[in-house]
């Protein structure tokens, strides 16, 4: 009699668990409010100023500052943002920004600005990372690694308030790339007025913490390893200028890169330009940034729909993500380079035919194969494919065992000489796995009699280490911030990038950077190819890094995102992506 | 009684002494500066190193430095995680409820389906539900906790999108933080859309409490009905049956008491397999509580964390196993008779 | 008519040829007023027949009785409700060991006052019926024997001597006034001072109560003086049974001659310094029971007969099944 | 007299035997104990049986479906993970990590564990009273505790897990142990033992041993299934074996990353280690009602 009483007490219990833990993920209207982004790491800092990461960047600069001038995701070319117009002097030293009026920096509950933006912010904001006397100059570590790798501070020699809403930069020596510098990531506009209240109060690093901007989204809270928190800015400026704009189509701005006029060019870009991309900005209540490490649980989180965009998918999951039909995959030929780098002021690699004896060991067909999942193209020189001063006829170091012994056994590297390959923790649209790349250069050198060592850390820790050059080699890359060539030679291998930590393998060679000074001095396309091709030429001699690949930028998102764009530079932009369930 | 309790006490006290001193040797073990395990400081030059040193005696005795050490435990002055340079005592009173609330509802999980299962089990021994029930709780308890997860993952998360699987709620609610426990916060919070929040608070705990649960719950049947099954043999309740009482009376004021009491002791042990596998469950569902925290912590060689994580877990373990020991002391009349039974 | 009277019944475990006949057509019976003894050496069933009779059999036995019958009624038949009835209030067990007979988790006072019927107690508030029950434990607890209850009542199981255990255990037997009392042994083990304390015990309750006891023990000395008849019992079968008178005086089968023979003070002509006499082997285990009389291989009179288990004859109320049995030849 | 015993054929079979019977008797435990068998072969002959070498990669033969699958080829019988090493090769030589280290980290756990326990269990007076206690509280440290700290002390690898496993296995026999020889001290045949003068150590050796190794080989098993399970968690959790080594765990969470394109190499793996830690338990089960059902007739 009282078996039935335990059974059905039982029955019922199990039920109960059931119902109320499942139950389809409910499409309430509140999960409209909302967009969350699965990231990949954690940013290192709050000023994509400071650090040249593209989680610090993706995390900052598109969400929470606007720059002077922007690229256009489709065409790639450089539009007004806060300069709403530019003059350029005939003899390209001069530049002189017209500033948009009415836009207003954030309201947040660490900070309430008294006015708008004016030319005070742009002079703060650029002669912080300018001049080592500037007050905030030194604040959270005083390194501005993109500036100093292109040795931008020296080469500006005056930046100049001329009335509030117009500011003059002079420059010391030509620079054709200057205006693409000013459009990447890393040429944020701070809030002046909030960086003086900070300093008054005493504790001026937390404006690189706690960031003040005029972008679409403004900073509320950040748990390290879990989450970043993001608030709708109810009146970004791009907001009100579109209210204004009949939404007739705007003709599109000049072609900038049309050399032929050589007079000065008066852009009178209309200051109603609105680029279509950003057409109806009232966008989410709020952004989340869910940091999830490991790829595989990004791309579940994106399936049961606790994501709504992840970061970087994984080659291996690009065919699940076609084949689902709630989630959408945008693809373009990326702006990027993956390469294993040599730290040239270690011995034995400082002699080049060890350099290029290792080079020849691996086979790149089968590591594009392997780990990029055919979605990458193999890489002879530095610049991609979509640069326009790529070289397609560049020669390249072919899959040669023998050679590789031959050359290290001249080179006096006995057998069973040991050396490291630091791979890089975190997924990169340039190398979706460095750890599985690493075994399987691994394995080649150890056909050649060499043997390799894997080491890994955690991401800040690692680039921390690679900073005070503990490695042999590293399997890492960079992808491009602007169009430019000078972006991908300059940070990667020149003299001035290796206290500012891009150059990987801290290699230092005169002619190389006389030649890429030379290239900046002409606007002429062609001269300038010509001289990126003697370039490509020396690296192919001196073999500081081998060139891997140009990988394809993916972006997977959930199917009811619309409005989101594909940056070619990398990055992710939320600003006007609206969320339908 | 006032004896045991003086035992049971002073029992504790040594264990969480033993314990300090552990996690002090833990100090100089750890590779790197022992200052900067110590206090999770890192100084920047050789005069903030003096400075810290004397301050933290350094220089004088081993033992004057563990006496200090011990003070500042007690104090709550735990140092700083190297990785995020929060004070430890704030990143663990994040992380530590966390667990606490997921290893409860597996134990509740475990208590209120595993026992009743495993005496139902134990009275209809040698039967088809019984062989059934001992089958599927052998199953379970044989299941890594990992694959469990991967498996609940795979079939109700990604299958039947039925629960979520990362986190303690999704992310778009703000629930201000009062006791640590997300089920509790959220009641006491006034969200506007509170009820959504719980629910969606509920399906996000329900798939790693179930997946640490059902192991629990398979040997709690498994203990519970071995021992129904001895109680079933024993003589008293022969006479029980001569003295011609009901067998719902023998099961009430015979065999439920005594068949739980040799139960007591081992529940001590599954807190322990309970609290291991909670910690492996958090990585995979990213579930912020400590296990996650230490794990992350030996990724990125964050000695100062390592150490005080280890004291918080192993004295919140200890201090459960031992009260469980002494509740068990207190109702138990012949505690000598019922040594550790046997799983 | 005797208030339990039972025929033929025979107890088999295990299936096809490896069947274990425990009991092999055991016939007993007790009549009111009576004090039985069943005698049989230790793992000849004895305790067998007790859980038989109460229906405790463990899962595994297999029984079949012609004739199973209290007070006219056939206990087989009942039905489980019913049988449960009759062992609440007409019969009552004490059993071997009172440690493990009692509840470790309850006090004695609980369980005795657990085994008070409903119809005894009066008062219709629950408190006035706990008092009550407390009541009527007290005066039975007076009833055996036990002086300061107050003690006793709130103890433990294992807090407690064997003497006063057992004197519990036939406190619950006795408080729901039951006409047959089967005592299972209750003596094993003990000091000769209490031994004799609880057998004065049951006798005063035979006499007072007139209440029939089924006394199994293996101690024939102490059985001897109190019993009214006998029943002996060897491997599972009865081998005899009778007035006590009679047996004592004339016993006609040779196991209950070798047994009362091991017993000296029953010999009076036993000279000094002279062996006693005693049966050779020892008492086969259930898997290796002999066929026919199971004392066959250790009897000195066995003969060819002896194979078939011999029928139970009687002689006016002196039953016994044995071939060639003794003093059968002067008649 | 001449002792005429009918009963010749009696045969008492002894304690081993009669559990053995037991254990024989239930078939579950028999299919226990031969796939148990089975994983033990694989541990022991795992370079003969395995086609290929577990760590060397073939470039071409990247993430092959198993043979049982449309496009698997019969080469590669559990088809090959992202680096191309095969499958069904690295799952034997996983069992034989594993399972080799899991066992020999029980043994240790044992040889230690009883011999404290039976120190502990002889010893009278206070200092027995108060060391068991402190063991039984340090045997609620949860293993991948120790393990991390062992980890953050000596470096991640899978001597290191071994190291901690041991140490978290040896409390849990100090316990049994203990509480079996003060259980058996008090019994009869010891005391005698005891008062023909036989030293503390012979009573150990001569008459508490044999009697403690059936309960020890019940105990081991239990062991043993929590040593595997914790050697592959720690695996799992890339804090014990490291990439190139074949452990069962590791293997699963390589398979993890490209779990979506190859969900074989994540599901291979989590099956093997479910089936031997369910064999290690049924053969447990079975051997420990078997003692059972020897010591209570």
């Amino acid at each position: 009699m009282y078996i039935g009483i335990v059974k059905r007490v039982i029955v019922a219990l199990f039920t109960a668990l059931l119902v109320v833990s499942c139950g389809k993920q409910n499409k309430e209207a509140f999960y409209n409010t909302g967009i969350i982004y699965c990231s990949e790491s954690n940013p290192v800092t709050f000023n994509p100023q400071l650090d040249t990461s593209s989680t610090t960047s993706d995390a900052t600069s598109h969400q929470i500052y606007d720059r002077l001038l922007d690229f256009d995701p489709d065409s790639g070319r450089i539009v007004p943002s806060l300069a709403s117009s530019w003059l350029v002097s005939n003899d390209g030293l001069t530049y002189a920004f017209q500033l948009r009026k009415d836009v207003k920096f954030h309201k947040t509950h660490y900070f309430t600005p008294t006015r708008n933006f004016n030319a005070d912010d742009v002079v703060f904001s650029i002669n912080r990372w300018r001049l080592p006397s500037h007050p905030f100059h030194s604040v959270s570590g005083g390194r501005y690694p993109y500036f100093e790798s292109l040795g931008l501070a020296q080469n500006i020699a005056a930046v100049r308030r001329v009335n509030g809403y117009r500011v003059e930069i002079t420059l010391r020596r030509r620079d054709s790339s200057f205006l693409a510098n000013l459009a990447t990531d890393f040429a944020v506009i701070l809030s002046k007025e909030y960086a003086s209240a900070l300093f008054d109060a005493g504790n001026p690093s937390k404006i690189d913490n706690l960031p003040i901007g005029t972008g679409p989204f403004k900073f509320e809270s950040y748990r390290k390893d879990r989450f970043i928190k993001y608030l709708r800015h109810k009146d970004y400026w791009r907001n009100d200028e579109l209210a204004a704009q009949d939404n007739n189509n705007m003709p599109a701005s000049k072609e900038f890169d049309d050399e032929s006029n050589e007079e000065a060019q008066a852009f009178n870009a209309a200051s109603k330009q609105g680029d279509n991309a950003h057409d109806e900005l009232l966008g989410v209540e709020q952004l989340i940034f869910d940091i999830t490490p490991r790829s595989s649980l990004r791309l579940a989180k994106l399936m049961t729909g606790e994501c709504d965009a992840t970061a970087f998918p994984a080659q291996t999951e690009l065919e699940v993500i076609r084949t689902r039909n709630d989630l959408t995959l945008a693809e373009k030929p990326g702006l990027n380079i993956g390469f294993w780098a040599f730290n040239t002021q270690r011995p034995p690699f400082d002699n080049p035919d060890v350099r290029r004896a290792l080079a020849s060991a691996i086979d790149k067909n089968t590591l594009l194969e392997a780990v990029y999942f055919d979605s990458a193209t193999r890489a002879k020189t530095l610049l991609p494919a979509a640069s326009w001063a790529f070289q397609n006829d560049a020669d390249d170091t072919a899959y040669n065992p023998v050679l590789a012994r031959q050359l290290l056994a001249n080179a006096g590297v006995k057998e069973g000489f040991s050396m490291t390959i630091w791979a890089m923790p975190v997924e990169r649209a340039y190398n979706p796995n460095a750890t599985k790349m690493a075994e399987l250069i691994q394995r080649y050198l150890r056909d050649i009699g060499v043997e390799a060592t894997i080491v890994s850390y955690d991401w800040a820790t690692f680039r921390r280490h690679l900073q005070d050059g503990l490695h042999d080699s590293v399997l890492i890359g960079w992808s491009a911030d602007n169009g430019d060539p000078d972006n991908f030679y300059r940070p990667l291998l020149s003299c001035g990038a290796i206290p500012s930590g891009t150059n990987r393998a801290m290699w230092c060679d005169e002619d190389y950077d006389r030649l890429l000074n030379e290239a900046l001095q002409t606007e002429d396309i062609d001269e300038r190819t010509a001289i990126y091709h003697q370039v490509n030429r020396l690296l192919y001699e001196r073999l500081p890094l081998v060139p891997i690949a140009h990988a394809y930028r993916y972006q997977a998102y959930r199917e009811e995102l619309n409005g989101v764009v594909i940056n070619p530079f990398g990055g992710v932009r939320f600003g006007g992506v609206e969320k339908t369930l | 009684m006032i004896q045991i309790l003086t035992r049971y006490c002073t029992l504790l006290t040594i264990t969480l002494l033993v314990l300090a001193v552990m996690s002090f040797s833990l100090a100089y073990l750890f590779p790197g500066d022992t200052l900067e395990n110590l206090t999770g400081l890192v100084p920047q030059n050789d005069v903030q190193r003096e400075a810290l040193e004397r301050q933290f005696k350094l220089d004088s005795s081993v033992v004057v430095q563990f006496f200090y050490y011990l003070g500042n435990l007690l104090v709550g002055d735990w140092g700083y995680s190297f990785t995020s340079g929060l004070p430890l005592a704030e990143e663990v009173s994040i992380a530590m409820p966390a667990t606490i609330e997921l290893a409860t509802y597996a134990m509740l999980m475990a208590l209120f389906v595993g026992v009743p299962l495993g005496y139902y089990a134990g009275i209809r021994s040698y039967s088809t539900t019984d062989h059934l029930l001992n089958g599927a709780s052998m199953t379970t308890y044989s299941f890594p906790v990992f694959w469990l997860a991967l498996l609940l993952i795979l079939v109700f998360s990604l299958q039947f999108d039925a629960a979520p699987l990362s986190g303690r709620i999704s992310l778009l609610y703000d629930v201000p933080r009062v006791t640590g426990f997300i089920l509790v916060d959220v009641l006491l919070s006034d969200l506007e859309n509170k009820s959504l929040a719980f629910k969606d608070a509920l399906s996000h705990i329900a798939l790693p409490t179930l997946a640490i649960g059902a192991i629990t719950t398979a040997s709690m049947i498994r203990i519970t009905r071995r021992s129904v099954i001895d109680v079933k043999h024993k003589a008293y309740i022969a006479a029980a049956v001569s003295r011609g009482l009901s067998s719902w009376q023998i099961f009430t004021r015979h065999v439920l008491r005594n068949a739980l009491l040799p139960i007591l002791p081992l529940m001590a042990i599954q807190i322990t397999t309970l609290i291991t596998n909670a910690m492996i469950v958090e990585t995979l569902f990213s579930w912020p509580g400590i296990g996650n925290w230490l794990i992350q912590a030996i990724y990125q060689r964050d000695y100062p964390a390592l150490r005080i994580g280890m004291m918080a877990v192993s004295t919140l373990v200890i201090t459960l196993t031992i009260l469980v020991d002494l509740f068990n002391r207190l109702i138990d009349p012949s505690r000598e008779k019922y040594e550790h039974a046997a799983v | 008519m005797p208030m339990l009277d039972i025929k033929n019944l025979t107890l088999e475990m295990g299936s096809g040829d490896a069947t274990i006949k425990a009991l092999d057509k055991v016939n007993l019976s007790v009549s009111s007023g009576e004090i039985r003894a069943l005698v049989g050496e230790s793992g000849s069933g004895k305790s067998l027949i007790v859980s038989a009779i109460c229906g405790a059999l463990p899962g595994q036995w297999r029984l079949t009785a012609d004739r199973m019958s209290w007070n006219g009624e056939n206990l087989l038949g009942m039905s489980v409700y019913q049988r449960r009835e009759v062992m609440r209030r007409e019969i009552a067990v004490v059993f071997q060991n009172p440690q493990a007979a009692l509840d470790p988790s309850a006090t004695l006072g609980e369980q005795l006052a657990e085994s008070i019927p409903e119809e005894f107690v009066n008062g219709n508030w629950f408190w006035q019926r706990a008092q009550h029950r407390k009541k009527i434990a007290i005066s039975t607890v007076h009833k055996v024997g036990i002086k300061h209850h107050k003690h006793y009542l709130s103890a433990y199981p294992h807090q407690i001597p064997a003497d006063i255990g057992q004197k519990f255990m036939i406190a619950m037997a006795l408080v729901s006034q039951p006409k047959l009392l089967i005592a299972d042994d209750p003596t094993r083990g003990m000091e000769p001072t209490t031994k004799a304390q609880i057998l004065k015990l049951f006798t005063r309750l035979n006499q007072t109560k007139s209440l029939s006891i089924l006394f199994v023990s293996h101690d024939l000395l102490a059985i001897a003086s109190m019993a009214h008849s006998m029943t002996v019992l060897y491997a599972g079968q009865t081998v005899e049974s009778g007035k006590m008178k009679h047996i004592k005086k004339r016993p006609l089968h040779p196991y209950t001659q070798a047994l009362l023979d091991s017993a000296p003070s029953f010999r009076k002509d036993l000279p000094p310094k002279s062996h006693l006499p005693t049966l050779g082997g020892s008492i086969p285990t259930l898997q290796h029971l002999p066929i026919g009389c199971r004392l066959g291989p250790r009897c000195p009179r066995a003969q060819r007969a002896c194979v078939q288990t011999p029928a139970v004859r009687r002689i006016h109320d002196h039953s016994y099944s044995c071939h060639y049995p003794l003093h059968m030849e002067k008649l | 007299m001449p002792q005429f015993s009918l009963y010749e054929e009696e045969f008492h079979p002894s304690p081993w035997q009669r559990t053995w019977a037991a254990f024989r008797s239930s078939h579950i435990a028999m299919v226990g104990l031969i796939m148990l068998g089975c994983f033990v072969i694989f541990a022991l002959f795992a370079p003969i049986i395995t086609p290929y070498d577990a760590v060397e990669q073939n470039i071409d033969g990247l993430l092959i479906p198993p043979s049982w699958t449309s496009n698997g080829e019969i080469s590669h019988l559990f088809g090959t993970d992202a680096l191309g090493r095969d499958l069904f090769t690295r799952i034997i030589y996983g069992c034989r990590i594993t399972l080799g280290t899991a066992f020999i980290t029980v043994v240790l756990a044992m040889l230690v564990g009883v011999s404290l326990g039976a120190f502990a269990g002889m010893l009278r007076g206070v200092r027995s009273s108060i060391a068991n206690h402190l063991l039984d509280a340090l045997m609620a440290i949860p293993t991948l505790l120790i393990a991390i700290i062992i980890v953050a002390i000596l470096g991640a690898g899978l001597v290191n897990s071994m190291w901690a496993i041991t140490l978290a296995l040896i409390p849990q026999f100090v316990h049994h142990t203990r509480s079996f020889v003060r259980a058996e001290m008090k019994k009869d045949y010891i005391v005698a033992s005891r008062l023909d003068g036989a030293s503390r150590w012979q009573l150990f050796i001569h008459s508490i041993l044999p009697n403690m190794i059936e309960t020890l080989v019940v105990q081991g098993t239990l062991a043993l299934s929590i040593a595997v399970i914790d050697i592959s968690a720690l695996g799992f959790l890339s804090l014990g074996a490291q990439s190139p080594l074949p452990e069962l765990g590791a293997i699963l969470a390589d398979g993890l990353d490209a779990a979506y394109l190859a969900p074989w190499n994540v599901a291979v793996p989590g099956t093997v280690v479910f089936l031997m830690v369910l064999s290690i338990n049924i053969v447990g089960d079975g051997l420990r009602s078997a003692l059972r059902k020897r010591v209570s007739h």
